[in-house]
């Protein structure tokens, strides 16, 4: 049941006391471990697969171990088992579901999730999806080829290339599973984060991590079942003849489609209606960490923390208005064109708005360099960098020369992919001890030499790969081309294609050894954690001097206390209420209930980690 | 005072909402030229077009704002 | 506007060839998106600068009080950042309905590109200025029907149908852009071209080309196994040359 | 704190847990739930309400099963997009003509009369609900005198079932009927449209009734008062929900064809 290369998760069990009536299959913590797990496998092979894609399109010749050379479709088929892995099994998956699981509860001061059987019940879809998914790289076709988008008619018709049979149908089954799990657990999440809140919690003294797992929870809500309607109208395509998508007289391969009339531009909107929501809610919860740490760490409240929990909320609300843009030169009318353009552009004032706090907030603060403090100020980095080509891409005319070029794919992996893992780093590191603590053993720390090492190769790393992928962009060279070398003219003279795409194969063969650069700089990580599993330095019950009520030594799964001594968790102010005083910095966390007992409370939780 | 946050977010998001939708009427029937020069859609699936999108959205930002509501009366 | 110049003269001062710049542009609507790309980006790296020094300097001083003064720190930025946002937009909208908006004049060349697995096919209208009826079921690229025309069609009879885009200068071309099979991406980088092509919903595009030469067509959209081998070549001549080389391809196609 | 804690020790402070129904919403204060503790000042306004009172776990599932109901609304409205858009998208033919071949499926008359069942049954259901929260019967569970709230509720859930029951066969009644006018799921646009909603609202109609009959065996099984009315008020909400969305689909499938 609980996965094995874990070894304290077995221990967790016993915090039912924390828990009551919480087997070990619903306690909220140790599914938030497994989610964890879960993501961590999938980080693996994604990281792996999106070698195998840099390395072929610099030496196309390079054969795989146990498979010999890779092919245009199987290059297809990493594209796409990449992408959908990365965005649902971790960029969605960690942050949505796993450490709200492990934390969300703890950081409300809620005993448990609203409903843990369905909590438990949505993590196995969950796992159930991602062995669907992996499962049909070894259907005869291999997995699917037609990207994480999957736009009919070449998803919607079987022989339109290999992988799109059986491993198309597993495909769409596995994200139609994982939508069911994502839905459930969200509207567990909702539900927990609005009944479940302990005394004197209210909207405005709720952590901005929880508004980002509250607006990313809703829009999963409204977001996915739209996703699973579309993907029941293109199964009913495949395998029972509508024609919701396919246009009448659809000739491919030589086999001409008859009956109705369908639209593929309709696919287009249905999935990118869900599609861009899906984007913040990978964002969502790393942008409200990064607020907390950098005003935890920087001994700072959150600059404006009204308008955080606004412009939180209205990222999630315009991100259901403007999924239009990514349809430009899809076919889409012009004019919608224009109003999907504003509505793009209008998102990127909110998010200026976050990252005007974040920089007031760090503002001349002397902050203390933890490795999680170091992550978070490399999101702000990376979500800056990633986010300034955003309204770019949201400009019709230039969107028709730069849609699907490589340019777009560096856009959204620094914004996305980069800043989300730096989000996930961040929480590794920060919450590691409420990771770790079982009720025989205090939680540990990571180290963090190891930390910095891994912050600072990871962070240039990160940039090594993706800005230069602007340049080749801007130069022409599209996304999901297995080679840049063009078909061969007359008499072997390079296509003007070829030429075109000759011209980035320098600056792409950089990116393959900064590719393979980040991605070892990634077992520092790894050896870092296995490491700190059992040989950790032991946390105090507050090492980072945090205001937020998950670090509450009654929260802290070390020692439970006997339920009927638990005691009554009051909220008596916002978090991240810090002092600078001549004597030097104070700070009350949000459960100290008046400034008298401000010194016992410091005193409580003042113990640096050893 | 508290409930400001609440009612900026409806209020802005109303703003851009608006915003969103204005050039679609505006051009609803007009310019028959693109008709065949932009998406080659008929006026009618064009309409239909506009009027899912409607729908979509209004559905959505209807839900999201009820429970901004809810989660409001149980602060 | 004195800071887009100096923005041009910087970029080709600094970027040369290509891939350290856009490939040449080659059409009439190219300088403008071009000028307007280059701003975009320049303004986005400024401000990337700009944030960063702000982080480091915020960083390196010594510690004080926290800022509180929202309007400054807040509003002010949020709003000067608004109105230059707004600015590139409308900007960015007017010429996007320049190209889109309208329709190509009535005297444009009538040019039609069909994307099928995994190749460009193109079509011309004859002496007939009208393109004759397709009909899926007569597709046999075998027989050189690779678009299945109607021979029954009167209009048919003149069409030529090609495997590169030859156009001539100076003169607007209507381009139809169909797609036979699965949806495929018509984009001609240095025409800064780029159109879906989407079964069963014929789309025009217009434009006019200006600079002779042989460019690059490439499928942008992802269709298959043979994606990345989808593209095909664009000669633009001048229209003397056009015209023979049109009167040397309809010679050797009807013997 | 106590340092160790022997197992027994902590099932008995389990079990203790779960008999004051503290299931894990939010830490409860030692104090009267009615008065203040919003710790400073005292406001009202502090306070996050929300969990006080009775019937906190009934609010709980019930806020759960609007949710589910929500994200399900999303996935109905999303079909009907598509149906709208489908329904006006014609096509240029090979005579250069605009067609669109949009046949309208006249709907079975019998689709009129199983509306009127399933209202009906959506008011027999509203009728079990409110069996479920008489005040005195409540208060005669308390004190232990039998069980009058499941006895007066089962004959309401028994005749909900059953209307359910009749109305998934109308259904099926009406897809033979198109069936015996040679209209199949795949013959045209509109068919594909008039099976696949009907087909949808039958599957959640399917699972409403497993859940009825959930319901109704914990009404005998489940001792616990609030366990049951969670149950009825569940399934009568999801019932409620599925009765409005079918008026909305029948009229959509009725005249906006």
């Amino acid at each position: 049941m609980t996965p094995p290369n874990l070894p304290h998760l077995k221990p967790l069990s016993e915090t039912y006391a924390l828990n009551p009536g919480s087997s070990r299959l619903t306690d909220h913590r140790v599914i938030g471990l497994q989610y964890l797990t879960l993501a961590l496998i999938a980080v693996v092979i994604g990281t792996l697969l999106s070698l195998l894609m840099r390395i072929h399109i610099v030496w196309p010749a390079w054969p795989l171990w146990l498979h010999g050379s890779i092919l245009p479709e199987d290059y297809l088929a990493l594209v796409t088992i990449h992408g959908t892995i990365m965005l649902f099994f971790v960029l969605t998956t960690a942050p949505q579901a796993g450490f709200s699981n492990l934390i969300l509860p703890a950081q409300i001061g809620a005993r448990s999730m609203a409903f843990p059987t369905l909590n438990a019940a949505s993590f196995w879809l969950t796992a159930l999806a991602l062995i669907t998914l992996l499962s049909s790289t070894f259907v005869p076709g291999g997995s699917a080829i037609s990207g994480w988008t999957a736009y009919p008619p070449l998803s919607a018709i079987p022989n339109s290339g290999p992988g799109q049979g059986v491993g198309m149908d597993l495909w769409l089954t596995s994200i139609a599973l994982f939508a069911i799990a994502s839905t459930a657990s969200s509207i567990n999440t909702v539900t927990t984060i609005i009944r479940n809140r302990c005394e004197g919690m209210t909207w405005e003294r709720l952590p901005l991590t929880v508004w980002g797992w509250f607006t990313a929870a809703l829009l999963s809500i409204i977001a996915f079942s739209v996703l699973l309607a579309a993907i029941l109208l293109l199964l009913c395509d495949r395998h029972t003849g509508t024609s919701f998508f396919l246009p009448t007289g659809d000739a491919v391969s030589g086999v001409v489609h008859h009956g109705g009339n369908g639209s593929p531009l309709l696919w287009l909107h249905l999935f990118w209606f869900f599609g861009h929501p899906e984007v913040y809610i990978a964002i969502l919860p790393g942008l409200g960490l990064t607020s907390m740490l950098l005003a935890n760490f920087s001994h700072r409240r959150v600059f404006a923390y009204r308008t955080m929990i606004t412009t939180t909320l209205l990222i999630g609300f315009l991100g259901i208005l403007l999924w239009g843009h990514h349809m430009f030169v899809a076919g889409l009318n012009p004019f919608a064109s224009t109003a999907f353009s504003i509505s793009t552009i209008a998102i990127a004032l909110p998010a200026s708005a976050k990252v005007l706090s974040w920089l007031a907030t760090i503002w001349r603060s002397k902050p203390q360099y933890t490795t999680a403090m170091l992550f978070s100020l490399g999101f702000v980095s990376l979500f800056i960098a990633g986010g300034l080509t955003g309204p770019i891409l949201a400009q019709p005319i230039l969107d028709e020369y730069l849609h699907n070029t490589t340019f777009v794919v560096a856009h959204f992996h620094l914004i996305m992919a980069m800043a989300g893992i730096f989000g996930l780093y961040a929480a590794t590191y920060y919450w590691f001890p409420l990771l770790t603590s079982t009720p025989n053993h205090p939680g540990r720390l990571m180290s963090e030499t190891l930390g910095r090492w891994h912050f600072w190769l990871t962070f240039i790393g990160a940039y090594a790969v993706f800005l230069p992928m602007h340049l080749t962009g801007l130069a022409g060279e599209p996304r999901h081309y297995s080679q840049l070398t063009g078909i061969p003219g007359t008499n072997g003279a390079l296509s003007p294609t070829g030429v075109l795409l000759a011209q980035t194969i320098p600056p792409n063969r950089f990116i393959t050894y900064a590719a393979i650069f980040l991605a070892s700089a990634q077992f520092i990580f790894l050896l870092n954690l296995f490491r700190s599993l059992r040989r950790g330095p032991v946390a105090a019950s507050n090492p980072w001097q945090a205001t937020t009520l998950e670090w509450h030594p009654a929260m802290n799964p070390f020692t439970p206390l006997p339920a009927s001594d638990t005691p009554a968790i009051q909220i008596h102010r916002p978090p991240c209420h810090y002092q600078t005083t001549e004597s030097g910095g104070s700070f009350l966390p949000q459960w100290v209930s008046d400034p008298t007992q401000e010194a016992t409370a410091e005193n409580a939780s003042d113990s640096k980690p050893e | 005072m508290k409930r400001s946050a609440i009612y900026k977010v409806v209020f802005s998001a109303t703003v851009a909402f608006a915003l969103l939708l204005v050039p679609l009427p505006l051009h609803a029937q007009g310019c028959t030229q693109c008709l065949d020069n932009t998406a080659a859609t008929a006026p009618a699936t064009q309409r239909a077009y506009r009027r899912a999108i409607v729908i979509l959205t209004l559905t959505a930002t209807g839900l999201f704002a009820t429970t901004l509501f809810v989660f409001k009366r149980h602060r | 506007m004195p800071l887009a110049c100096i923005a041009h003269s910087v970029t080709f001062a600094l970027l040369l060839a290509p891939p350290w710049s856009l490939p040449a542009n080659a059409s009439a609507h190219g300088p403008a998106l071009d000028h307007h790309l280059l701003l975009n980006l320049w303004i986005a790296l400024a401000l990337l600068a700009l944030a960063h020094i702000i982080i480091l300097v915020g960083l390196f001083l010594r510690r004080r009080t926290e800022a509180t003064n929202l309007t400054r720190v807040e509003y002010i930025p949020l709003a000067a950042l608004a109105i230059l946002f707004a600015t590139l937009t409308i900007k960015a909208e007017r010429l996007w309905a320049a190209t889109r908006y309208t329709g190509a004049s009535l005297t444009a060349l009538q040019v039609e590109a069909t994307g099928v697995q995994f190749a460009w096919y193109f079509r011309y209208p004859g002496t007939d200025e009208t393109f004759g009826i397709t009909r899926p079921q007569l597709i046999a690229p075998g027989e050189g029907n690779p678009l299945g025309i109607d021979p029954s069609d009167p209009h048919s009879a003149d069409d030529e149908v090609t495997s590169e885009l030859v156009l001539p200068t100076n003169r607007e071309v209507d381009l139809t852009i169909r797609a036979q099979d699965v949806i495929h991406g018509f984009s001609a980088p240095e025409l800064r071209l780029k159109q879906n092509a989407v079964p069963g919903q014929p789309i025009h595009i217009h434009f006019t080309p200006t600079t002779p030469g042989t460019y690059a067509i490439l499928c942008t959209q992802l269709c298959g196994l043979g994606h990345y081998r989808m593209n095909a070549t664009l000669r633009i001549v001048t229209s003397e040359e056009f015209k023979g080389w049109l009167a040397r391809h309809q010679k050797e196609s009807t013997p | 704190m106590p340092a160790t804690i022997t197992p027994n020790k902590t099932d008995q402070e389990r079990r203790r847990r779960l008999e004051d129904h503290d299931n894990g919403s939010g830490r409860r204060p030692p104090t009267d739930k009615r008065t203040g503790g919003g710790g400073d000042g005292e406001s009202w306004n502090d306070r996050s309400h929300g969990r006080r009172g009775p019937y906190e776990r009934l609010h709980r599932y019930r806020m759960g099963i609007f949710f589910a109901l929500a994200s399900d609304l999303m996935f109905f409205v999303a079909i009907v997009s598509t149906f709208f858009v489908n329904q006006s998208s014609g096509h240029i033919n090979a005579y250069n003509h605009y067609v669109n071949e949009w046949v309208p499926t006249v709907i079975p008359r019998i689709l009129w009369l199983n509306t009127a069942i399933l209202l009906f049954s959506t008011a027999t259901m509203e009728f079990a609900r409110r069996q479920m929260f008489r005040e005195n019967d409540v208060m005669d569970e308390w004190l232990g005198l039998g069980k009058p709230i499941t006895r007066r509720t089962l004959p309401w859930l028994g005749t909900t079932i059953a209307l359910g029951v009749l109305f998934l066969v109308g259904q099926w009644i009406a897809w033979r009927k198109l069936a015996a006018q040679h209209v199949f799921f795949k013959t045209n646009q509109s068919s594909h449209f008039f099976y696949l909603i009907t087909g949808v609202h039958a599957v959640h109609l399917f699972f409403g009734i497993a859940a009825l009959i959930a319901a109704f065996t914990g009404l005998y099984v489940s001792r616990q008062l609030e366990t049951r009315q969670i149950l009825v008020d569940g399934v009568a909400w999801y019932w409620h929900a599925m009765g409005i969305l079918w008026l909305f689909l029948f009229a959509l499938l009725a005249f906006f064809q």
